[in-house]
């Protein structure tokens, strides 16, 4: 069990330590453009794309990095692309916003509110066919729920018992709004219930809640259940975009935050269990190292060849 | 050959594509039990059973999911009733569909054609009237046909689905129901691409595509007997778009007026019109447009007429047009 | 109270005597294009609209001769609409599936499905800064409930707490497709939950069901309470459009139908009261009568100028 | 006159707007109390309260409810904060916003102002950085500006608000925090349409709009130093467009290069260019049209600068256009 938990933390040290380095890039210079961290957010990836086959399919959004490594995309060609170099997953063409690594079954960002939902359910309507009977697994944020093509995603899942998870991640913004202005009903699982799917809000922060759910969700839709909601309740830790003031943050919520992070909450859990605080710190500095390392490999790779810029727009 | 309507050849491709690629699916609001609103899409659920499916009014769904099937090495076929209704939900054809290949380099791609018609008919409203190829056209990653003969309702269609890219068939209703045609329906899959020459011709160029190519047809022949040879060019394909063909003959004639149903301003009569003249041929005239004029399109069908161009508007452009002197 | 009963038979009437005119219109030549009737559903109109203010806004479907109808536009500039008379109430421009006539309160037909929702929270938001305070009713089918737009326009409106009223026709069929195929969670009214505001499932095919729960539901509006959802049950009587083969009908499905509609049960319930069949007769009488004259009428008026086409494009 | 940035001209804009017109109210996506991804709203919300406020992130919604609220009298400026999410509610603006006032024959219009912004900008991908003015731009019953300096930045807003139509006002966010510069902010509403002559020549007419300008007056400036003198016309203003300018600049100069950031193919350049050769203008060279080569926009900067047009691929383009001799 500790085991497990301890794997959980090197999973979301790895996306943390990947994140802070982005960030740092970003800063100075490497990385150029939009990028959005997921920092806080850790838990979720890790404890759902665990319980995921090869054959699965997962769309994510432009807060996707922690997914992407969580499903085993590896950090190397990740900082590649998020720096546009020619070995980057997309060779520098998605960038960190808008990349897809089909061979490890990540099936893209996306950098429309919404858009891979009804994506995700031609991927589990494929599956049908094509005799994998994979799930695919849908991921966007609370926000994304005021958007008209999840609406249609949920229903067409739902109507046809697609094997699809939704997965909303809830970190309580759009952007700099909060979404409780924008819903009147704010228990946003609750809205599994118009396509007759079934809906949980769980804890996003426990990578094991996570796993639990999600493995639930995956049962029901393999056995032909068709379509869940899980609302996995988070924070970001960081603004929306690199950049972001956080003018909207009120006195002392990230202080609030900053206590429930699934971090730091496992580690404290760890500890609780006799775990040595060496050991945990060992963790860290393992993942730390990792993305350094994958991080200075990148950058001495070449940039992308202007020169292909306009290949592979069509067959 | 098997002597079918427009609409019967997109029927016949339909089955053709569901029997040789059993990747296909095809689907849309009511193309499955009921066989379509037109009567396009039938017997494909009787004869595939759940690879012809009905769906519900969603668009974003209909042609997401199309993008998210077509990715994972399906071909789904889907249709979108009127072009009009392609505005809900263009995202998924513009950022989602055009972006998979280009964007993965190549490792993702999204084989999906979607099948939709378009134009005015007797009474349609404005929201049921547009021809809205030219927004598609402005999007690179995308292929885009508009057959107007029942050969190539057929041709065009198997064509589109054996495309490893995202392909638009933009049908016209008001050519479904029209007379039978001998069409070729065991030929191989024809290559994307090309100009039709129907009517050879010394004196005018005359581009079109669409249903306005009978228009066009019957203009040239009332324009013959009026001792205007007409040479009449019909591109299906408007990506890729055949630049060589009417470039050639735009040359030859000396003058070149271009004719579809959209609008006007912006539409792809401009591309064409800046083609030719951007290749410097030497024109005995300025070259022309015919399209509706900038308008939204009123129901009465007395209005409509005055808007939606048809062979007598062609005749006498293309009159003055050849009586026109140089720049 | 038979009194009102009466009324609403005669309003009922009325549409249906203009529909079934429609009808002949459309077969003899005068009318021309796609037409979509609305009988069968006639009580949902007259319950509603009955209920509603001058200032209120009302915004229907291509299915919308009823409620135009119902809003009190007169039936000959609607005949005249319809067969492009220069009198119709758009010159003919919007014809039998897109009109408006905001004269009467009747913020037009839409002919995009679901597209009418968001429009009509608009209208409502103005009402709060006018003054009017207005409430907009947005009609749609059940086929529309899994429009993006609808669901979008249900959220805003919740958020905002918006004086809407939804009004769902549940006509069990979205062309030729019955909705019961196309969800799974077959009471629509639930969906209301998802946004957290009231919704109801009701008997469509009485006048005084609609009247009541539109006139609660209009409460709660103009008391700032926000919108509410009201599924009104009801069938077409015939096709989606004039010239469907309606091949989609089970056997037995139209008798059945037949027994449930509207005029003839509340013919049944006035006989049933006391009220003579000769004046119901006289009724029916008298709603073909006006709208035989209006036709005829519209018919013998000039038709729109095409040398007026290319007016009113903008200001 | 203030110094303002592009940016904060908009901004200005907005708070006279709200001050004189009464029934303005400005919505979108956090423009209320956050004041805007870029800033651009700021100070609204407080100022004016109620009247300005953020949305859901449902486009159909906002759009929507725009045209509906224009439809009653009041006028919505509503933000749509990347042109590219356009995409998905693009119903609510050509199937209705579009066709308010002409199907009801002017009993209702439809006075609302879409505020946007688009393009490339370094790091944005392919779902972030497209140029859609020609998709407007091919819709009847539509106005659409494109501002590049903050004096215009100001005026185009004012002007797009009081029109009684729909208005789209394309900005560009790399613009916003551009250098400061004196705008006249107490001035009369300006006329809609106009051509600027951002610099008079006399060797070839380079029109163009948006972001671009800046970079064909660069170019034109390097192209003085080498002797090329260029006329540059900006058209802030795409509908109504200012044609007569365009010919007679064109019909002087001889020659024509159309540059704009979208792509080529179905530009809004074929437009300028189609009308100038449909005009009959006599040029000395084939007219050229510089703009994004018809491909989707990759991430990294290195690969987007090989495609976005800059001031040097203007300078090579033209300085080629003025050897080029006559068809
Ligand atoms: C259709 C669309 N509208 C707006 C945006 C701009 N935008 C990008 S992220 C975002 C907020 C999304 O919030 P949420 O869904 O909660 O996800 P989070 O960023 O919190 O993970 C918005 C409005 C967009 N990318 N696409
Ligand atoms: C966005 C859009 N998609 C599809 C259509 C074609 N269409 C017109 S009516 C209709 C069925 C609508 O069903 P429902 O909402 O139940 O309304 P009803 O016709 O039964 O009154 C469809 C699919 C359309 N007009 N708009
Ligand atoms: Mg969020
Ligand atoms: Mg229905």
């Amino acid at each position: 069990m500790s085991e497990r938990r301890l794997a959980d933390l090197l999973a979301m040290w790895r996306i943390r330590a990947f994140e802070e380095k982005v960030r740092d890039l970003r800063a100075e210079g490497p990385i150029v453009g939009s990028v959005h961290l997921c920092i806080g957010q850790e838990a979720i990836p890790v404890g759902a794309c665990g319980e995921l086959e090869p054959h699965d399919a997962l769309f994510a959004t432009y807060r996707g990095h922690g997914w992407a490594l969580a499903r085993g995309v590896p950090a190397r060609p990740l900082f590649a692309e998020l720096m546009g170099r020619a070995s980057g997953v997309n060779g520098g063409r998605g960038g960190s916003a808008y990349f897809t690594a089909a061979d490890h079954g990540f099936h893209g960002e996306n950098s429309i509110v919404g858009a891979g939902a009804p994506i995700a359910c031609g991927a589990a309507l494929a599956g049908r066919f094509d005799g994998s009977h994979r799930v695919a697994v849908s991921v966007f944020g609370d926000g994304a729920m005021n958007q008209g093509a999840v609406h249609e995603a949920m229903n067409f899942a739902a109507a046809f018992s697609l094997p699809v998870v939704f997965v909303c991640e809830n970190n309580r913004y759009s952007e700099l709004t909060p979404i409780a202005d924008m819903v009147r009903a704010p228990r946003l699982a609750d809205r599994a219930a118009a396509y007759g799917i079934p809906g949980h809000r769980i804890d996003g922060n426990d990578a094991e809640a996570v796993r639990f759910h999600v493995r639930d969700a995956l049962e029901v839709a393999r056995e032909g259940g068709g379509p869940t909601l899980l609302e996995c309740m988070t924070e970001r830790l960081v603004g929306h975009y690199i950049g972001d003031a956080e003018t909207y943050r009120r006195p002392g919520e990230l202080e609030r935050v900053r206590r429930r992070e699934p971090i730091a909450r496992l580690r404290e859990g760890l500890l609780a269990d006799g775990v040595p605080a060496a050991d945990l710190d060992a963790v860290e500095r393992r993942a730390r190292a990792e993305m350094a390392a994958a991080a200075e490999a990148a950058l001495a790779e070449p940039p992308a060849d202007p020169a292909t810029a306009r290949e592979h727009l069509y067959a | 050959m098997r002597d079918l309507t427009y609409g019967e050849a997109v029927n016949a491709a339909l089955h053709r594509l569901m029997e040789e690629l059993p990747e296909t699916l095809v689907y849309g609001e009511d193309v499955g039990v009921p066989g379509g609103v037109f009567g396009v899409t039938r017997g494909l659920r009787k004869q595939y059973g759940e690879r012809a499916f009905d769906t519900p009014i969603s668009e974003s769904a209909i042609l997401g999911s199309a993008v998210g099937a077509a990715m994972m090495g399906r071909r789904p076929i889907v249709e979108i009733m009127w072009a009009d209704f392609s505005l809900v939900a263009l995202d998924q054809i513009v950022n989602q569909a055009a972006n998979v290949r280009y964007v993965s380099g190549g490792r993702l791609t999204a084989p999906l054609t979607i099948r939709t018609q378009q134009g005015n008919a007797p009474g349609a409203c404005a929201q049921h009237s547009q021809c809205l190829e030219a927004l598609f056209l402005h999007v690179p990653g995308l292929r885009v046909c508009m057959p107007s003969t029942p050969q190539d309702a057929y041709d065009l269609l198997v064509t589109a689905v054996h495309c490893d890219d995202p392909v638009l068939v933009v049908e016209n209703r008001t050519l479904y129901f029209g007379r039978k045609e001998p069409v070729r329906t065991d030929g191989p899959v024809q290559p994307m691409g090309g100009a039709r020459t129907r009517r050879a011709g010394s004196d005018v160029t005359v581009v079109t595509w669409g249903a306005m190519t009978h228009q066009v047809l019957e203009a040239a022949e009332a324009l013959a007997r009026e001792g205007v040879d007409a040479e009449v060019l019909e591109t299906p394909w408007l990506n890729p778009f055949d630049t060589e063909t009417v470039i050639e003959s735009a040359g030859r004639t000396g003058r070149l007026a271009v004719v579809h149903e959209a609008n006007v301003t912006g539409g792809f009569g401009a591309e064409v019109v800046a083609r030719v003249a951007g290749a410097g041929v030497p024109l005995a005239a300025p070259p022309i447009r015919i399209g509706t004029p900038d308008v939204r399109m009123p129901a009465a069908p007395v209005l409509a007429q005055a808007l939606v161009p048809d062979a007598a508007r062609v005749i006498e452009e293309v009159k003055r047009l050849t009586k026109a002197g140089a720049p």
